[in-house]
């Protein structure tokens, strides 16, 4: 009997929600541009994906505001850090004609799934976070904003030549991108010379990291590369020093979140570098500054770098969208190939061959509780061999 | 319109999954947590022999369950005989969670699981039917058998006998029956069901991944199972409405919107331990527990 | 190295051995796997946060005993309410229920704070390391000398010279003594939710201050493992649950750092992590010793 | 028909059961009897499988021959003929009283999905076998309340037809008449005369309630500390010092 009428509540509810839900204008469908963004608003990365959006509404509010007669829209969806979900939602977006653009805004692992879903329906996949190397050459239009991890490798490895260490050991997560980066720091460190003198994996449930600091401490390197997302970044930081291990740590950009600085507290990184695109945030451009103050006003603190990506992984398509009125997926991905130059907040957007950008890498350290540019490091060719 | 396809053929296949959880903990008293597990296996071992070994999907489904069952028939070995109940169920949670790192380690695409994984197949050309719709249609006819087949299930001796194994062991013994073997058989059917709607899963999504066997779906499959009922079969069908609805629902409206109601959204997740609580105390089929004032064979 | 590592499983085990005995007490009076206790842990801890560093700014020395006091009340809550009277029904509703708490406990903290990680310092002078030779925060001792300390004072002085202490030892070694407590039992019962309450509250404040950086889910993969834990040394035995904590913190340290000594296998570091190790010791020794390796209760009756 | 030889079962370091052996003939009724811990419901336990005994053997003669059944589970040596009634009513409390009887009347292998097991659960043509054996213990009435809610006196008598129905040819019967009103002992002791009567079942009953066993059985049997102290005609053993200085200690 209960259960009788549970069920009825439930499902009249349900009934409601969904068709609440599904139910949306269909009349001015010609005139809307929508935009798909799947991303991880919960589970382990979710920070970061709560971040990319803000910076993707931000990109939509500014283009509507800027081209009255044409109205953009996001279509925000959860991968819930599993490709998947991420798989599910994508396919659902482009079920949709209005749909114009698929933004990839997971990790590596999850654009994988996303990209191989959406594969054949002629939409362009941007993405502003999924950095591994092997992602583009899969068939699928796909756009990077963000260079892949060989370019950020590279000028990690440049600035560890730097500070003059020949031996690097090297701390990584299990998943797609970590590993990549792994390896692709492996191949540059190596080609200048350097010697990889230790390894040591973790799963993501881990949070001590004693063995494998303990390890790495033992073998004495020069310099250790965390690869890893965010979150374990701050976790080995905060462990390592505790530890008493004092070598410099370097890290890649996913950890350049306030999100980092938020987890570390009041702890002492140490030296700590990692890298952050090209844009300059001691002196920014209007257009960087006017983007900085809007993002503060809207979400209440500075983007990370994976936030100013997304921005411009939207706002491209706008832009583009703007140029020629009544686009379509196709054109749009013909745009996206011919496009000679697009001025985003981190730097000149020009795809090459492989749909991946060339990109200028800054390296960065943390001192008193905020990112601080040291030098610009070298050019970050997406160098794949 | 895709959304409700996409609906009810996810709501059918869990509806396979549930009925034979409905039937292990309800009719003959085994609680096993170990569901995600086979449903795992059986995805993953359908992903790679339809996708690297090149079955066709049907094929692939039907050898990764019945492959699975194998597994099921040692795990059923190990532990149904030596266990207490509630402690076979952690077992099976330790085997569940096991599971997923042997996935995540060793298992084809390591920590994401393997997208790209070839769709059902199509009887009727797409251009007739659409393929969606054929699968829906498809997973709609294996739930329903599956209901059929555990309904009748229960008329039968075995059924009865289930029934009395669950009451009293003891007595059970006594009288004759053996009721390590009973266990053993209802375990195998129901991990069975749960190793085939793995399989369908992986077609229907495309992508296998560890997390398929994750505590998330642990609770989501027990929330169903409880929610299904322990009378009739078709009460896996509302069961499985809930446990697939709800959380795309809660999706839709908290969280994949301009500003995402984090509270909101977690909150929501909080009442499927409501729930389970609420169905404990309140719901009839507590007494299937405790073993007095039972449904009638 | 292998020095390193059996330190640090002394470390983990301390935390393990005051969680495992929470499930073993609670299971040997009730008689059922109290699965939200690991989720005890997390709530501590945020509270300790939230009354520290997070929130009001008390001092530590006060923020401590205070979560540690809540939570305990709050387990002794949960326990009268809900899992006592399942517990009454059969131990299956009571695991249930405890599923459905420990759900409830998750969703409810990240609602509350936030599901991302939140910073927890310690600070000061527990941070520091005693010693090159001991390569051990002062925290550390803290925890080993406050969970070792702590069990042994429950053992001599509650156990074994309060009444209360003495029943529910009573219902502990004969579950059939505690219907003999009559009006007692409730409140017996209650008391054990509020030991393990609390003693759960405590690891996980060691573990936060420890870790330095905090999430929901904390609770749940520690409370598993302790749970390993008091399953190895028999989930009846008290004495056992804590021999079990030690002996899993060491071996998953000391296989840990076996691993990271042969690189062939550092593609499969997942299989040896934590988690891993657990959960297959777990299934060994359900399979071989379902009583685990120190209980020696007897058989019961058909 | 049963034959213990030297069996001992330890618990820990009570020895529950001390080197009994016993034997028991087809076609009669053995009380036996003994103080609280005596050991005599542990001897029903080891009988019919529930415990492992720690040495010793137990023989039960199936058909011609004696049969060695001390490693076997319970349900296989109820195969071999061996009833077992417990202390307290145990019927499938879901079932009506005409389901439980008819549980008991399957044929070996419907506990098999691929022998029988899925043959439906009904009465077909055992239809009126299950009604006489109901009628013989007055419960036709009752036959299609739940056992649940059928009185404690009658849900001991169909504990009872389940043996019956079973065809088991060695009855244990723990406490057959603790708690049960004169009627039903008065069925109770007719069907088990009955049924020992018309064929080769031999019972063993366990109760304190000497003057129910000494109406009932054809020799006693007294147990004390874990031992067999003497065995013989009800009268003697009651009249026995050893028989009084066991209840008086």
């Amino acid at each position: 009997m209960k259960t009788k009428t549970l069920a009825r509540t439930v499902l009249c509810t349900l009934a409601l929600l969904v068709t609440g839900c599904t139910g949306r204008p269909g009349n001015q469908v010609s005139k809307v541009y929508r935009i798909g963004i799947v991303t991880p608003l919960t589970g382990e990365v979710q920070d970061l994906g709560k971040e990319m959006l803000a910076a993707a509404q931000l990109a939509v509010g500014e283009a509507n505001a800027a081209n009255p007669g044409m109205h953009f829209e996001l279509i925000p969806r959860d991968d819930q850090g599993s490709a998947a979900s991420a798989a599910l939602v994508a396919r659902s977006i482009v079920q949709d004609p209005s749909a114009i653009a698929l933004i990839a805004a997971g990790t590596s692992a999850v654009a994988k799934g996303l990209i191989e879903a959406v594969k054949g329906s002629g939409i362009a996949v941007l993405t502003s976070t999924a950095t591994a190397s092997d992602l583009t050459g899969s068939g699928a239009p796909l756009f990077r904003v963000i260079p892949p991890n060989s370019a950020q490798a590279a000028s990690l490895a440049m600035y560890a030549h730097k500070l003059g260490v020949r031996t690097a050991a090297i701390i990584f997560e299990q998943d797609d991108y970590s590993v990549d980066l792994k390896e692709a720091f492996k191949r540059s460190f190596t080609q200048q010379g350097g010697a990889i003198i230790g390894e040591a994996p973790f799963e993501p449930d881990e949070t001590a990291f004693r063995s494998q600091l303990n390890q790495l401490a033992n073998v004495k390197p020069g310099v250790i590369l965390a690869a890893a997302q965010h979150v374990p970044v701050a976790r080995i930081l905060i462990r390592a020093r505790e530890m008493g291990i004092s070598q410099p740590i370097l890290a890649g950009e996913t950890a350049f979140t306030d999100k980092l600085l938020a987890a570390l507290g009041k702890a002492d990184p140490g030296q700590f570098f990692l890298t952050g695109s090209g844009m300059d945030l001691e002196h920014p451009s209007a257009r960087v500054s006017s983007f900085l103050q809007a993002f503060e006003a809207k979400s209440g603190k500075r983007p990370g770098m994976y936030g100013c990506y997304t921005y411009d992984a939207v706002s491209l398509v706008t832009h583009l969208a703007a140029k020629s009125v009544g686009i379509d997926r196709q054109h749009l991905i013909t745009a996206l190939q011919e496009l000679k130059g697009y001025d985003g907040v981190t730097g000149l957007i020009a795809f090459e061959a492989g749909g991946n950008v060339a990109r200028e890498y800054t390296i960065y350290a943390v001192r008193d509780g905020g990112f601080q540019p040291l030098s610009a490091g070298a050019q970050g060719k997406s160098d794949k061999q | 319109m895709d959304f409700i396809v996409y609906a009810v053929t996810a709501a059918a296949i869990m509806t396979v999954l549930l009925v034979g959880q409905q039937l292990l903990l309800f009719d003959t008293g085994i609680f096993s947590l170990g569901g995600a597990a086979f449903f795992a296996c059986g995805a993953y071992l359908s992903a790679v022999l339809s996708k690297n070994a090149g079955y066709p999907s049907f094929a692939a489904m039907l050898i990764a369950a019945l492959a699975v069952t194998g597994i099921a028939l040692f795990v059923g070995v190990l532990w149904l005989r030596t266990l207490r109940s509630d402690f076979f169920a952690l077992a099976t949670l330790a085997l569940s969670l096991a599971t997923v790192v042997v996935l995540r380690t060793v298992g084809p695409g390591g920590l994401t699981g393997m997208a790209g994984v070839p769709s059902f197949g199509t009887i009727v050309p797409p251009d007739v039917v659409p393929a969606p719709v054929q699968t829906m249609l498809l997973c709609l006819a294996v739930a329903i058998l599956s209901i059929i087949a555990v309904q009748a299930l229960r008329g039968q001796r075995i059924g009865a006998i289930a029934a009395a194994v669950r009451v009293d062991e003891n007595v059970a013994a006594t009288l004759g029956f053996r009721p390590l073997l009973v266990k053993l058989q209802i375990f195998l059917f129901s991990s069975f069901l749960a190793a085939l709607a793995g399989a369908m899963q992986a077609h229907l999504l495309g992508v296998v991944e560890p997390r398929m066997a994750s505590i998330d779906m642990i609770v989501l499959l027990l929330v169903g199972t409880i929610l299904s009922g322990g009378k009739r079969a078709w009460g896996c069908a509302f069961g499985a409405m809930v446990v697939v609805l709800v959380p795309e629902v809660l999706q839709r409206v908290f969280v994949a919107r301009a500003e995402p109601q984090w509270r909101a959204f977690l909150a929501c997740q909080a009442a499927y331990g409501g729930v389970i609580i609420v169905m404990i105390f309140c719901g009839p089929w507590l007494q299937r527990f405790t073993g007095v004032r039972l449904r009638r064979a | 190295m292998f020095y390193e590592a059996i330190i640090n499983g002394l470390i983990v085990g301390a935390i393990y051995a005051v969680v495992a005995l929470g499930y073993s007490l609670v299971y040997s009076v009730l008689g059922f796997v109290n699965f939200a206790h690991g989720d005890l842990l997390a709530v501590g801890v945020y509270l300790c946060l939230f009354l520290s560093t997070g929130g009001l700014g008390l001092p530590l020395l006060i923020a401590i005993p205070v979560a540690v006091g809540i939570t305990g009340l709050l387990a002794a809550g949960i326990g009268r309410l809900l899992l006592i009277p399942a517990a009454q029904k059969s131990s299956l509703a009571a695991l249930l229920v405890a599923i459905g708490v420990s759900v409830i406990l998750q969703s409810a903290l990240a609602a509350v704070f936030t599901s991302e990680a939140l910073p927890f310092h310690g600070g000061g002078f527990l941070g520091t390391t005693v010693s090159a030779w001991l390569p051990m925060k002062w925290l550390h001792v803290a925890t080993l000398a406050g969970g070792v300390g702590s069990l042994a004072l429950l053992w001599a002085f509650f156990f074994h010279r309060s009444a209360l202490g003495l029943e529910i030892r009573a219902s502990a070694s004969n579950p059939r003594a505690a219907q003999i407590l009559g009006l007692r039992r409730e409140q017996v019962f209650t008391v054990v939710f509020l030991i393990s309450g609390v003693f759960a509250a405590l690891a996980g404040i060691a573990v936060g201050l420890d870790d330095q950086l905090i999430v929901p889910t904390l609770g749940f993969s520690l409370g598993l493992r302790a749970f390993v834990a008091s399953v190895i040394g028999g989930i009846r035995s008290l004495g056992g649950a804590v021999a079990g904590g030690f002996l899993l913190g060491i071996t998953e340290n000391l296989v840990a750092a076996a691993v990271l000594q042969v690189p062939k296998l550092a593609p499969y570091a997942g299989a040896f992590s934590k988690d891993a190790i657990a959960m297959v010791v777990l299934a060994l020794v359900l399979t071989w010793r379902p009583r685990g390796v120190f209980d020696r209760s007897l058989e019961t009756r058909p | 028909m049963l034959e213990i030889k030297g069996l001992c079962k330890r618990f820990g370091a009570v020895g529950a059961v001390v080197d009994v052996s016993l034997e028991l003939l087809a076609g009669r009724v053995y009380g036996l009897v003994g103080p609280n811990g005596s050991g005599k419901t542990t001897v029903l336990n080891l009988i019919s499988g529930f415990y492992q005994p720690d040495c010793g053997q137990i023989l039960l003669r199936n058909g011609g021959c004696l049969r060695r059944i001390d490693r076997l589970p319970v349900a296989a040596r109820a195969r071999l003929g061996l009833g077992r009634m417990f202390q307290e009513p145990r019927g499938i409390a879901q079932f009506t009283a005409m389901e439980n009887v008819l549980l008991c009347t399957l044929p070996t292998g419907s506990d098999n999905l691929l022998a029988g097991g899925l043959r439906p659960f009904a009465l077909g043509q055992k239809r009126d076998r299950v009604a006489r054996l109901l009628s013989s213990g007055g419960l036709t009435s009752s036959a299609n309340c739940r056992s649940a809610d059928l009185s404690y006196g009658e849900r001991r008598i169909l504990d009872y037809l389940c043996l019956i129905a079973l065809g088991s040819h060695l009855v244990l019967l723990d406490e057959p008449f603790a708690g049960a009103d004169p009627s039903t002992r008065q069925t109770l002791t007719a069907m088990i005369r009955d049924q020992v009567r018309r064929g080769d079942t031999t019972v063993l009953l366990v109760s304190h309630d000497i003057p129910a066993v000494m109406e009932i059985a054809d020799e006693l049997i007294l147990m004390d500390g874990g031992r067999i102290i003497m065995q013989g005609l009800p009268v003697t053993v009651t009249q026995s010092e050893e028989y009084k200085e066991a209840y008086l200690r």
